[in-house]
């Protein structure tokens, strides 16, 4: 077979089943069987079969399959295991492991149902449409904005694709959160005008926030929109607005 | 005011958003809360009992005019929609966040057991979901919820109207094999 | 076809542009062009004695449904009140800002590639973006950054809720079986 048959013939995974717990649901309700009472050997056995027919069906099986069955061969095994008489009341039915995640599945199953049936809008029920005239205008007379915080990372993603690798920069957790210090002395300062830098490390408390309060009033200098001061005699260090 | 009910099916008409009762009292300067619920419930019996081609719906905390259901066929067909339905996937991993707000992208996938990334991205964008923060856990991961939007497209006045899980399970029980 | 009416006033409520006579018989396959004037007609009564908050009307050679003329300042009222949407260029502006603050607006506009001083305008006075101070440079330019009120509109505890590129990332490409 050369590789455009085997294109032809890729099935996609998500066609059939979206993943193990879908393929379980599957052979549950197939074989009518209590998911309380599940008989482990002949639904490993089906699941098996559908895992090799995959294979043979060239389709790309994720991880999770093969995690999927080999949880379902440790109940199996543990469940030819001779129970011990005295341990007996406490051992918990080996299945449980799979009974809970299968319950908690069907139950969103179920859920998505019912949200598949609801009256959805733009497709059962739709509202009146304004077309291309809806943009809505910049200027508004109360200058309440409308916008969604993914979009504005959409938008900034956006910009970074488009500008030159030498201008890319790091935006991660820790450069935000300095950014997010930065931010709240800018309050301080606009309230007041100036603050002590005890002040400033007073309600910390761990490491990483004195080094993230340290960044920022670093930044601040860097970028001038603070000035740092010591008193002569006192030795205390205030920080000014610039 | 002359004709409350006419001029509030006008504010409807031309919403695009549904209106709650007090956004329709600021925009007509009424004082009278009753005489707008009054207006809103007589309108909605008029678009019933007249058969016209909408119906108001009590959604996402206000009031909306909406097509009805029946005539789905038609609409759909002037407006050519493409299927905008969401996938089966994404319906499963919307209920995942839908019923258990605020959820970790591993609590996802640890219920649905396989990736969830792109279909999370997907409802991002959307606006059906959105990130409510972030949990205070290494790596400090993205926290999702539902939004406004949610409510409006799926056609609810606010999230106590998705049936409890129970409920659910005990209809679900009503047809054991239903087929996926 | 049963309720003829009803079904082209939800086409007409459904429609951003006027319908034809020839468009409406097309979408509902009907043959009778008598009977789809007949319902035009009849809905077109309807408007006017029962006193709706709109009418038919007869625009450039096809049907649309407008709000009543006698309501315009209810209507324009509210339209003025509603959330503005920000444009493109004032997102990407807005989400330089944010991820890059403190930031001078040359930075603002090198990476923009255009001029962005009237978007700045326009976000300052939104109270959306503040000056933190101005750099020691010629011109002393002015430095900016994001305020409280940027966290309010997208609904953040603080900066830290901002998603990283990485959260992006991670989450990886869209899902497509659920285009728009």
């Amino acid at each position: 077979m050369d590789q455009q048959d085997q294109a032809t013939y890729r099935v996609d995974l998500g066609d059939l089943f979206e993943g193990p717990m879908d393929l379980l649901v599957h052979l549950v309700r197939k074989n009518e069987v209590d998911i309380y009472d599940i008989p482990v050997a002949l639904i490993m056995d089906q699941y098996m079969e559908y895992i090799k027919l995959m294979n043979v069906l060239n389709i790309d099986l994720a991880g999770e399959f093969l995690v999927m069955a080999a949880t379902l061969a440790h109940i199996k095994s543990r469940m030819l295991l001779p129970v011990d008489q005295e341990q007996e009341e406490e051992e918990e039915d080996p299945r449980m492991e799979i009974v809970r995640p299968l319950e908690e599945y069907l139950q969103l199953q179920y859920a998505a149902e019912d949200l598949t049936d609801r009256n959805q809008l733009d497709w059962d029920v739709f509202i009146r449409c304004y077309g291309n005239g809806n943009e809505r205008p910049d200027e508004e007379p109360d200058g309440l904005v409308q916008v969604s915080l993914f979009e504005l990372i959409d938008a900034f993603q956006k910009i970074i694709k488009r500008v030159s690798p030498e201008h890319l920069f790091n935006i991660t957790v820790d450069t935000i959160s300095v950014k997010s210090r930065i931010s709240e002395i800018a309050d301080l300062l606009e309230g007041r005008g100036s603050v002590t830098f005890e002040d400033l490390f007073e309600k910390e408390v761990t490491k990483s926030q004195l080094i993230v309060t340290l960044l920022a009033i670093l930044e601040m200098a860097k970028v001038q929109v603070i000035r740092i001061m010591q008193h002569v005699s006192s030795g205390i260090i205030r920080i000014f607005n610039a | 005011m002359h004709n409350l009910k006419a001029i509030i099916e006008s504010l409807l008409f031309a919403s695009d958003t549904p209106l709650t009762v007090d956004k329709i009292k600021a925009i007509l300067e009424v004082k009278d809360r009753n005489a707008v619920q009054d207006a809103l419930k007589s309108l909605a019996e008029d678009c019933d009992s007249q058969e016209r081609g909408f119906f108001l719906r009590e959604v996402a905390g206000g009031y909306q005019l909406r097509t009805r259901p029946e005539y789905r066929q038609w609409v759909r067909r002037m407006k050519q929609s493409r299927p905008a339905r969401l996938s089966r996937a994404a319906m499963e991993t919307l209920a995942i966040i839908a019923y258990k707000q605020p959820v970790l992208r591993t609590d996802v996938e640890h219920l649905r057991g396989v990736d969830s990334g792109g279909i999370l991205r997907t409802l991002l964008e959307k606006g059906i979901i959105r990130v409510l923060g972030r949990k205070d856990l290494p790596g400090r991961p993205m926290v999702y919820g539902t939004t406004k939007r949610f409510l409006e497209v799926f056609d609810m006045k606010d999230l106590s109207d998705l049936p409890t899980l129970k409920d659910l399970e005990e209809l679900g029980e009503a047809w054991p094999n239903d087929s996926t």
